[in-house]
């Protein structure tokens, strides 16, 4: 399986993503600078945690109007598999290829710990190596996971199925706890929390299997 | 301004003694320009020049055969093998960080990454150790949550896991909080990078962000006592930019991989001339400065204002001629700032061109090796007499309000505002003795950890000082790792006071005899003096940090109980030593008696065994005794392993004494059932006092069959709860 | 030619920081806040000196960046 | 009554945020942007019904809480 981990400036998590991947796949991602917007087709693309620039004006703003995104767009509208972890969520939103908006925390700071989550739709590309309704042990490390979307929306979200994670407590104040959607079609993932720590057992929770790993299994598997 | 008379006002302004001035006027033959004198007072500071310090620091052990760089350089470096070496140090931040809690301390976190990736080190780990005023006091609850946010919002923004420090209350700190940060490292041994400029001729660049109007006399500051109208000289806050840091280090890093750079240093406080001073110093050679080329962001900035500048995220090379385009490229791909904005030269001197024409000239020698270099007179801490320190009235109370409380409590409100996690190494997260960071891609790991215990450097600095380091030695000792260096942030109150000069000098006794017989050698450092406020100074508190190394991290062992019937051993001898102990001060509100004697032969061979039973695989779950003594580290294993304990200690000591006691040199051990006895046998071949406490189960904490008698929820509410609920209160 | 823009959360989505500052008004001791909202405020200089092009320019600017039209409202004001 | 509340950085101040948007208005191929400077807006619903009180409490809270007067200036308008 081929993947392209995006680089933006002050991409900070990007490492962590690429060794994931590589951990579950066998395979070294291409890390793809910003500006290298022809970059090879891929099976997978994954837009990293953390911070980019800096996050100054809102989070992803910056990033989500950069040149790549037009063609992460295209590829992702195409059906590759695109998946955005905490700033890459918040890049997603803010390039509206998913709903809502992320916005400050309602506890308005920084939140760093493992949460618990459920898994709400276990028929994804992203989700079709867990159980569905099984709970998950997986860190969050935000400062703005606080998802939020007009009600109609939301009803929307949960009617089709967009809504594949949700925290088990209330976290960041999200709009009915949700921390991870998918678009419509099922190929784009947005999640706060970040699978991609979770997929070495030294790193903790519950066996690190069950936890980030199958999330990234899922998209193998559906790559074949 | 340059034409400016210089009076003794504005000699005084400078934080310049008459003398001092006398110093400066025969270096140069003349009287400076104000931009010389400026230059001269951030050299000769004590933030720069370290002068009422020097003379006591050389006598620190700063050698082993692992040191490839002790104090002197940016950041010292170690060893770790397999070709790669680690680079760290501490530096405080203290004054901006009372002025503007956030910034000051994200400005804080932001300098002291620099120091490090400037000598080609990747940061893998950031580390806080603060001191704040009594919880009760008006300021200390803004002053933590600014604070707090400020070193996550600057460690998060860059991507550097900040997984550990210490956190302290006392009065001392009520107008001078202590906010010092630490970092490490992780570079090729082959690929390290030195500030020492070479090559008349060759290019000086500038890279980073531009030049404005920050913190122009930060350092002289810094080196000053409080008085209550300095609270006014807020504009010499700085703000930190940490996505521009996050593009220094890898345009710094991505450079580092060519073959362009022959010197480099980050511009830290005093910014352009304390690095070109610094760099021409260790070179032996001149700097030709031209102030036009700086990249500035105000308008019709001077000399004076461009050379005393503390903007943040800035850089000055020594480039290897011919190599410009190429780091021009790597800057400019990055969004970086990047100007040629000098040259070396043979004159010895710092000259400074603006407007084509020379606005200063200065012997490098004159700014650095002629600094000032006091023997500031001190007295001895008088030696106190030992007490009898009373029983509590009711001993459960007791336990639950010293864990509950602001001492002992989990700190796990502030390190949930840090990503602890950043990079996927960190295989031990805040909350035990040592932090634990995976060297990427191998099964090798570093442990972490920042002491010092300042009420004991108060009592007895000498004491204090060794406990400082043998406590770091210990934490780092717990987790499994072998300690093999550290950095120093010596926090004093006014020098030119002969006590606190005492408390200085005994400190940095304490701290050698205790490196010396640990092995255990100084390899950086920083030194943060006039913490006082109208007169009154903070407890001596020289922060110690410490790092160790464990090459299979898989063995590591952490507090957290694990398996029910385990069986709970003591290591080390308990004589009940309550003197200056957290119970005496916090329970009983005194402050009396002598601090616990540290025997570094047995430190050693107490630390040393433990070690060894991790490494064979024979200990998982260990803790060392600090802080509220026996019963405050059962409390900890029990909370973090949700399972309780019963215990039964002996009673030719005073239960309080055995269970509140710090005597020092001591781990608590949860051991699997069925190897129980070897341990304790292992340990009495080796000499070292042993017991046998009691197993691991039940939902409560039990000693004596009831006589102490709490519920591990209770006592897990207490823990967790004293700080959020804290800051939360209006 | 200077813009001053204001960015302002639309009504009815959260304003979790304005809350707070209601909170710890109140916990300071100011009474009769009934209610405290934050936004975002911006200068830009602008080259442009034609009014209506430079309005134009700047409406842009909130709509591809300045603002998430998601979840906020802007206005621009030209001096 | 409202008070709109503009908290700025002080002259001189490095404004991150703002030079962020400088470059980024710059690379969405928005030229002309001479400078960008971010700031803070606050909108408080106060039940004071007179201005001069008005003015002076809001002040205070500005002083006390609202901006951080190291790095920052305020301003009060009321309606
Ligand atoms: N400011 C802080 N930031 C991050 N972690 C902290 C901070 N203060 C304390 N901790 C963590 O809390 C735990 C307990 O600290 P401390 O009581 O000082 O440990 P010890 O007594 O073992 O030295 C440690 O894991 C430490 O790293
Ligand atoms: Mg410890």
């Amino acid at each position: 399986m081929k993947s392209a981990v995006i680089v933006f400036p002050g991409s900070n998590c990007d490492r962590d993503m690429a060794v994931a991947i590589e951990k579950v796949t066998g395979v070294k991602p291409t890390m793809v600078w910003h500006q290298e917007y022809d970059f090879d087709p891929v099976d997978f693309i994954a837009l990293p945690g953390g911070f980019s620039y800096g996050d100054y004006l809102r989070c992803g703003a910056m990033s989500a109007r950069s040149h790549i995104m037009g063609e992460v767009a295209k590829r992702a509208k195409a059906g590759v598999p695109t998946l955005g972890v905490c700033n890459g969520f918040q890049v997603l939103a803010e390039a509206g290829l998913l709903p809502g908006a992320l916005m400050r925390n309602a506890g308005l700071k920084f939140v760093c710990r493992d949460v618990s989550l459920k898994v709400v739709n276990a028929d994804t590309r992203f989700t079709s190596g867990y159980d569905g309704g099984q709970e998950i042990t997986v860190p969050v490390a935000h400062h703005d996971g606080n998802y939020f979307a007009d009600s109609d929306t939301i009803s929307a979200l949960e009617d089709g199925g967009q809504v594949a994670f949700r925290y088990t407590e209330d976290i960041n104040g999200s709009c009915n706890g949700i921390a991870g959607v998918t678009n419509k079609a099922g190929n784009i993932l947005g999640m706060m929390p970040h699978p991609e720590r979770m997929v070495d057992p030294a790193l903790g929770g519950f066996d690190g299997i069950h936890d980030g790993r199958a999330l990234f299994e899922s998209v193998l598997a559906g790559i074949g | 301004m340059l034409e400016q008379e210089i009076t003794p006002e504005i000699v005084k302004e400078h934080g310049l003694s008459a003398q001092e001035y006398q110093r400066i006027l025969g270096a140069l033959g003349r009287a400076p320009n104000m931009t010389e004198l400026g230059i001269y007072s951030v050299m000769w500071s004590e933030h720069c020049s370290y002068k009422s310090s020097k003379i006591h620091l050389k006598k620190l052990p700063t050698e082993r055969p692992w040191v490839i760089c002790g104090p002197g350089e940016n950041a010292g470096i170690i060893d770790i093998e397999d070709g790669q070496a680690l680079i760290f140090k501490m530096e405080s931040h203290n004054h901006p960080s009372y002025i503007e809690p956030y910034q000051g301390a994200a400005t804080g976190v932001g300098g002291i990454l620099r120091d490090v990736f400037t000598m080609g080190a990747r940061p893998i780990a950031n580390m806080n150790a603060l001191r704040f005023g009594a919880p009760e006091h008006a300021k200390t609850r803004h002053l933590l949550a600014g604070v707090v946010e400020g070193v996550g919002g600057y460690g998060n923004c860059v991507g550097v896991p900040t997984v550990g420090g210490e956190t302290n209350f006392d009065e001392s700190y009520n107008g001078n909080i202590l906010v010092n940060a630490m970092n490490v490292g992780l570079a090729d041994a082959n690929k390290i990078f030195y500030s020492a400029a070479a090559g008349v001729g060759n290019p000086v660049v500038y890279v980073g962000s531009k030049t404005g109007r920050d913190g122009i006399h930060g350092a002289t500051m810094a080196s000053a006592e409080f008085t209550e109208d300095s609270e006014e000289k807020r504009p010499t806050v700085q703000v930190g930019d940490p996505f521009t840091e996050k593009l220094l280090i890898e345009a710094c890093l991505e450079l580092m991989d060519t073959d362009a750079i022959i010197a480099i240093q980050d511009m830290g406080a005093a910014g352009l001339t304390s690095s070109s001073v610094e760099m021409a110093s260790k070179g032996g050679v001149g700097f030709l400065l031209d102030l036009d080329k700086v990249p500035q962001r105000e308008e019709n900035m001077l000399p004076y204002e461009m050379c005393l500048s503390e903007s943040q995220e800035r850089m000055l090379m020594v480039l290897k001629p011919g190599h410009e385009a190429e780091a021009e490229a790597i800057f400019r791909k990055w969004e970086l700032d990047f100007a040629v904005i000098g040259e070396i030269t043979d004159s010895g001197h710092l000259e400074l061109q603006f407007g084509g024409e020379i606005v200063g000239d200065m012997p490098i020698n004159s700014l650095v090796d002629d600094a000032p270099e006091y023997d500031r007179p001190h007295v001895p801490t008088p030696k106190r007499q030992a007490v009898e320190v009373a029983a509590p009235d009711d001993i459960n109370q007791a336990i639950l309000d010293l864990i509950g409380g602001p001492h002992l409590c989990s700190r796990r409100w502030i390190w949930e505002q840090y990503d602890h996690m950043v990079m996927a190494d960190t295989i031990q997260r805040p909350g035990g003795d040592a932090a634990v960071v995976r060297i990427h891609g191998t099964e090798k790991a570093i442990a972490i950890s920042t002491d010092v215990t300042p009420r004991y450097c108060y009592a007895d600095p000498f004491e204090g000082g060794k406990q400082a380091v043998a406590e770091t030695w210990r934490n780092v000792t717990a987790v499994g790792a072998l300690p093999l260096a550290i950095t120093n942030c010596l926090n004093f109150g006014n020098p030119e006071r002969p006590e606190i000069m005492g408390q200085l000098v005994g400190c940095l006794q304490g701290i050698s005899e205790a490196c010396e017989a640990l092995d255990y050698p100084v390899i950086s450092g920083n030194v943060s003096l006039y913490n006082e406020t109208n007169g009154t100074a903070i407890l001596p508190t020289p922060a110690i940090g410490g790092v160790g190394l464990m090459k299979d991290s898989s063995k590591m062992a952490t507090v957290p109980f694990k398996r029910d019937g385990d069986v709970i051993i003591l290591l080390g001898e308990t004589k009940g030593e309550l003197g200056v102990s957290l119970y005496q001060k916090q329970i009983l509100g005194l402050d009396e008696g002598c601090p616990p004697s540290i025997d570094l032969t047995t430190e050693r061979r107490n630390g040393d065994f433990v070690r060894a039973l991790i490494e064979n695989g024979q200990v998982d779950t260990c803790h060392d005794l600090s802080d509220g003594g026996l019963i405050a580290a059962l409390a900890d294993m029990a909370i973090s392993g949700k399972m309780g304990a019963v215990i039964t200690v002996g009673d030719l000591i005073p239960l309080h004494a055995v269970l509140f006691g710090e005597d020092q040199a001591r781990y608590l051990l949860a051991v699997d059932a069925s190897l129980a006895e070897t341990v304790i046998n292992e340990a009495m071949d080796a000499g070292i006092p042993v017991a046998k406490l009691g197993t691991v189960g039940g939902d409560k904490i039990t000693v004596n069959d009831g006589v102490v008698n709490i519920a591990l929820d209770d006592l897990t509410k207490a823990h967790e709860g004293w700080m959020p609920n804290y800051m939360t209160a209006e | 030619m200077k813009a001053r823009i204001h960015v302002t959360l639309k009504n009815g989505v959260l304003d979790p920081q304005g809350k707070a500052i209601e909170l710890a008004l109140g916990n300071l001791g100011f009474d009769g806040v009934n209610s405290a909202r934050q936004g975002k405020y911006f200068e830009l200089d602008l080259a442009e000196t034609n009014r209506e092009k430079a309005l134009s320019v700047v409406e842009d600017m909130c709509k591809k960046l300045i603002a998430n039209t998601v979840i906020e409202n802007y206005s621009v004001e030209l001096e």
